[in-house]
Order: structure tokens, then C-alpha cells, then sequence
């Protein structure tokens, strides 16, 4: 991240970000970091920034991104885009005459304003206290704790250790052991319940599984096994989401024919690289509000 | 399994009383021991445990009623517990012998992941990415690997795993408990609305 | 006292000097430090080392110049070095402590800390941490303390401890020797590519 903040800091935001940008995804600290840098630049208040110089800023910070670098650091950049569409929204709002909110979009920017600014506000508070708990920790450190190897007099009075296992269930605790890493649940399944939720996150696995083999796939194809109607929305909401995190591509020849789906993405893509919005299953009289996007609960 | 009362000796009875059998005691500990851990094992109250450890810590401080230099080691309540450490003026010195718990520093992004998982624990990963504005699977991975965090749970309705700061994480911050935590609301503007926005 | 430039302080100048300076260090050394090791990483002579020593290990057995009763600690020269030991009168309190909740079994995850040292030896607490996603370390000190696993070596490139199983463990296996391990299928995801994962 001491790259992009350095970036930010000296103002090096027109193209020409060769000077050996990097992008390490474990430091990758994302795009409100960047934009608290741009709003640190401007010296302005953030509960008061005026938008369009940060958001013109911004924006051409991510085209700066995508024209200069490997296709790696795109994939790490492509956590801009979500912000940016939300600034695009935000400059289009500034557009609006002032007072003429009673339409129902325009009240919908301007919450979409009040959000990303509430979200930039609580993220510049963790950051900042971020910084005291790394304080404290290196005060800390220079203490060393006592840790030391029990002595052999007191081991000696562990009670005897009962041992039940077979050399062959102990092999199997090791695969096991060494197994966990691979796949580490995120999820209870919930099939087993009555009704059971559907989430574009799951659908998108689901999808992986059907497109992984590369070849071009027909939607209809893809919904063929689908158990319902839901399935069948979420999978097709699933495919968008897939688009736009870049997994998959998608070919149409003409209005109503069969939507062509590729899967693109690289071999190391799960799931969780979609918005997080998509992880908590809404309740039933939750679907109209939530909109599709997240999940919806079958019923049978 | 515990030991028979009657073999434990009263500590009073032995040469430097209650003093010198916690010292005993926490010379063994590997973490640190709560004031209860101690009351039970050496059989004397709760409240005369604690005065006898604040009165050993002013002593190893050099504040005592004594008076004296402060010792090479000081005696600590953190994570829940009380600990022997050495003093933090002779680190260098330290650092010399003790290769192993010399962790490396943590990245911004950890620390922040950190600062977000001990603020709104026990947080599901898609939560603390929310606030944070990028994904946070990696880090959270590293610091449950390093101890500092653990899952506790799970959330009951999407079923997300639920992170949560660990007695080790308090230890490293050199606090004996979250309340200690440095408040947030000074560094968080209007912070009462921002619940509502949480993603 | 050599000037050799290095980051070490001189003990003088600190709080308590020399005297502190090795209780710093002996307090959290994990194994027993020998004069000469103290004597080159504080640039003092072995003979003032030895003579603070003896003072310190006089001043916590209560029978230093200036009196007083003895500490629950003590200051032992076992095997070539120095280390802090609870003072042996407390044994009988030390040991209900040790005992208390231990049990004759291993936990969950004492038993896959041990299949992954198993598979994996020598191997270090970090790589193992790694593998398993959690912090081992007071795990190890358990199976160490069990007699199921040792310190065998030190990484030569990190000089982090490395260790492996025991004699007593194939016993409890009811093993000859590490070669009767059952096979565990190469194939399997994850462990091909563990080499890649360092702690």
C-alpha cells in the first residue's frame, strides 16, 4: 500500500505511473484509502468535500491503473471500480438542481452520497486508531514474556496419557489436518431445512463448476438442473455479478437469443472475490426491499 | 484432574509466605493467570492474592514501601492475567537471547483488519471488508495464524464465520482487557448514525 | 569493557545495571544461559558476570548481605548455564497448579498439531501454525511437556527451533520406527503444496 499512498501523497495521478507501482493484494489497502489520500491532498474536509475535483481525480486514477499495468494488478485494481460507479452516481447527483429532491432517484444519489461518506468517515476512524494500536504494540514489544519449557520435574507429574489411537487414525487426523487448508467452509449448509437459501455467491460457485471447463456455455444450459425459479434468478443475477468482477464473458447476438457464457477468470477465483453484500440471506419479507440482489428464501 | 487439598501446604507456613508461593507459581505460568486461578490453587482469598501481586509489582518497579532499583523483570496484569515479562529498557539486551516470539511487524492492512475485528467483535470477514473497502480473507487468514484472532462463532442467520480478538492479542497490546481499548468515538464523527450504514 | 559498536546498551547506564540486565535476560530465556554467552552479548567480563550472579542468587535464597527472606524463584547453574527455577520448597503448590485442568488425554487440537509435526518433522512452530491456520505454540509446549515431541535443531536460515517427534510417541503408536507411519496419499490438495506456506 506505501506505494499508492506515496502515489497519492506526491500528486503523480496523471498517467505515467510507471514509477514502479506495485500491487501486493496483502497490503492492497483499497480504495478508501486512495480516497482519503485525494481528500488529505485537497486539504479538505471530508464532511464537507466538494466532490468533483476528488471524483474527477479518481476516476482518472483508475484509467491511469487499467492503461498501465499487467493484467495482476488490474485484478487488484478492480476493487476501484465499485467505488468509482459510486462517485460517477455522486458527480451525476451534484448535476441535479439543488432542492429537487422529490424525485425518488435523485433521493436515492444523494443517500448513496450520505453512505459513501459515512463509510469513508468510519474507515478514517479505524484507520486512525489502527495507528494507536500499532503504537501500542511496539511499546509493547520491547517486553518479552516469560515462556518457558516446563521442567522436567513437573512433566514428569502429567498424569499418564491414555492413547486410543491406531497409527491408521492418527494418518487420517494428519490428512485431515493438512486438508482443512484447501477448503476452509465460509457456510452451514442449509439444505437440509425445510426451504434453503439461495445466494449469488453459492450460484456463482455453482456456475464455476458448470464453466470451468472454458467452453462456451448456453444460459439455458446452465439453468437446466436449476430446482426453481429463484435458482434460475439467482444464477442469471449470479452471471452479471460474474461480469462484472470480470470471471466470465458474456456474447448475444440479438435481443431475447441465447446469452453465451465463457468463464475467463483465473483458476485461483472463489466466490468471495463478489461484493459482500451477497453473503447474508435476506428473510422472505425482506426481498422486495433488499432488491434481488441478495438472496432470497425458497419455499417448497 | 486436581490435587488433593490436604497435599497443597498453606503458603503462610513456608518461607516467604503467600509473596514468594505466587512467585513460585508464576515462574511455571506460560500465560498469564487470573486472580482467580490463583486463589483457588493456593487456597487463600481473592482479594489478598491481588494485594499481594500490586505489592510485589511496586517492589520489581522499584515503588515499593522499600524503595530499592527496579528489577531486570516486572510483573504484569494483561489478557485477563498476571505475568512475568522482562522490563522493557534491557529489550535489546533481550532480543539477543530469545530468537523464538520476535514476531515481524504487521502490515497497515492487518493492523486495521485488527482495529475493525476488535471494535465490532465477534464480525464476519464480509463485515470488516465492508468498512475496510477491500476484501480481507488473506489478512484475517494471517492474523488468525499468528494468534491475534479467532473464530468464536457463527452467525446464526448466514451462517458467516464470526472473528473475534484474542487473550493474546490483548497481550500484545499490553492490555487486561477490552474495555481498555482506546476509544473510538473522539476519531469517529456522528459515530451513532454509522451503524445503520454498516454493509 | 570492549567499545565494540553495537546496539547492546551498556548495563551500567541502565536502571538496576548489570544485575537487571541479566534478570531481564534470564527471566524469559527459554533454556538455561551459560556466563560466556552473557559475558560476549554485554561485553563484560565472565568473572563480573559469575560474581553478580552469585550476589543474585544469594540475594533471592535470603542469605545476601542484605538479609531479608527468600523469593519463590531461584537462580540455578544447571548444565553449563544459569536459568530461574521455582524455589523447590513451592513444589507441592507449583504442582497443583501445573495439574489443575490438565487431563490424560489430548485435545483435538493437540492430536492434529502432533499428525502435522509427525508428517512434517522438523518442523518449525511457525510452519506448523501455517498449516494448521492457528497459532500453536502453547500446543507444542503441551506435546513437549508430554514427552510427544522434542527440540531436535535449529533452522539453520532462521534459527527458529525445529521439532519432531519422540521415542515415547512411536511407543504410544505402538511403532519401531517413523518409516511404519501409515502413508498419507500424496495427492491430496494442500499437501504438495505446503512447502510453499512459510509461517
Amino acid at each position: 500500500m506505501t506505494a499508492l499512498v506515496a502515489e497519492v501523497d506526491s500528486g503523480e495521478l496523471s498517467p505515467g505511473l510507471s514509477s514502479g507501482f506495485s500491487v501486493e493484494l496483502e497490503n492492497f489497502a483499497g480504495p478508501f484509502e486512495v480516497l482519503l489520500g485525494l481528500i488529505g491532498k485537497h486539504e479538505l474536509d471530508i464532511t464537507t468535500v466538494a466532490l468533483s475535483a476528488v471524483t474527477d481525480e479518481f476516476i482518472e486514477y483508475v484509467r491511469a491503473l487499467r492503461l498501465e499495468n499487467s493484467p495482476a494488478a488490474l485484478d487488484a485494481a478492480s476493487e476501484f471500480l465499485v467505488v468509482a460507479a459510486t462517485l460517477l452516481d455522486l458527480k451525476a447527483a451534484r448535476l441535479l438542481p439543488r432542492g429537487e429532491v422529490d424525485d425518488e432517484e435523485d433521493l436515492a444519489l444523494l443517500e448513496a452520497r450520505d453512505l459513501l461518506f459515512a463509510r469513508l468517515l468510519q474507515y478514517k476512524a479505524f484507520k486512525d486508531v489502527s495507528h494507536l494500536m500499532a503504537d501500542s504494540m511496539r511499546t509493547e514489544s520491547a517486553r518479552q514474556a516469560r515462556s518457558v519449557p516446563l521442567d522436567p520435574e513437573f512433566a514428569s507429574l502429567l498424569p499418564e496419557l491414555v492413547w486410543r489411537t491406531t497409527p491408521e487414525q492418527f494418518a487420517e487426523i494428519a490428512r485431515k489436518a493438512f486438508e482443512t487448508r484447501a477448503e476452509i467452509p465460509t457456510e452451514v449448509g442449509t439444505d437440509h431445512l425445510h426451504g434453503f437459501a439461495v445466494t449469488v455467491r453459492q450460484e456463482a460457485e455453482e456456475l464455476r463448476l458448470l464453466l470451468e471447463d472454458g467452453a462456451e456455455h448456453g444460459f439455458r444450459s446452465l439453468i437446466a438442473q436449476a430446482e426453481s425459479v429463484l435458482v434460475v434468478v439467482v444464477r442469471f443475477l449470479a452471471i452479471l455479478e460474474l461480469f462484472r468482477d470480470r470471471a466470465v464473458e458474456l456474447r448475444q447476438e440479438a435481443p431475447l437469443d441465447e446469452l453465451w457464457v465463457t468463464w475467463t477468470a483465473d483458476s485461483d477465483w472463489t466466490s468471495d472475490r463478489l461484493s459482500d453484500e451477497h453473503d447474508r440471506p435476506v428473510l422472505p419479507e425482506d426481498d422486495a426491499a433488499a432488491g434481488p440482489e441478495t438472496a432470497a428464501e425458497v419455499g417448497s | 484432574m486436581s490435587a488433593e487439598p490436604s497435599t497443597v501446604p498453606d503458603p503462610d507456613t513456608l518461607p516467604g509466605g503467600l509473596a514468594a508461593a505466587l512467585e513460585a507459581v508464576l515462574m511455571v505460568a506460560d500465560r498469564p493467570v487470573s486472580d482467580f486461578d490463583l486463589a483457588e490453587v493456593l487456597s487463600v482469598p481473592v482479594a489478598e492474592i491481588r494485594a499481594t501481586l500490586d505489592s510485589l509489582r511496586a517492589e520489581y518497579d522499584g515503588v515499593g514501601p522499600a524503595g530499592g532499583v527496579p528489577r531486570g523483570f516486572e510483573l504484569r496484569k494483561v489478557g485477563g492475567g498476571w505475568r512475568f515479562y522482562s522490563r522493557a529498557e534491557f529489550a535489546p539486551l533481550v532480543q539477543a537471547f530469545v530468537l523464538e516470539g520476535q514476531t515481524s511487524r504487521l502490515s497497515q492492512a492487518a493492523m486495521e483488519t485488527l482495529a475493525v475485528v476488535a471494535y465490532r467483535q465477534p464480525v464476519s470477514r464480509a463485515r470488516v471488508s465492508a468498512i475496510r473497502g477491500v476484501n480481507v480473507d488473506g489478512v484475517i487468514r494471517t492474523l488468525v495464524a499468528r494468534g491475534l484472532l479467532a473464530e468464536v462463532d457463527r452467525d446464526p442467520i448466514s451462517g458467516a464465520l464470526l472473528y473475534a480478538t484474542t487473550p493474546y492479542f490483548l497481550e500484545k497490546l499490553g492490555l487486561d482487557s477490552l474495555e481498555e481499548l482506546p476509544q473510538i468515538s473522539p476519531h469517529l464523527p456522528g459515530v451513532d448514525q454509522l451503524d445503520e450504514f454498516q454493509g
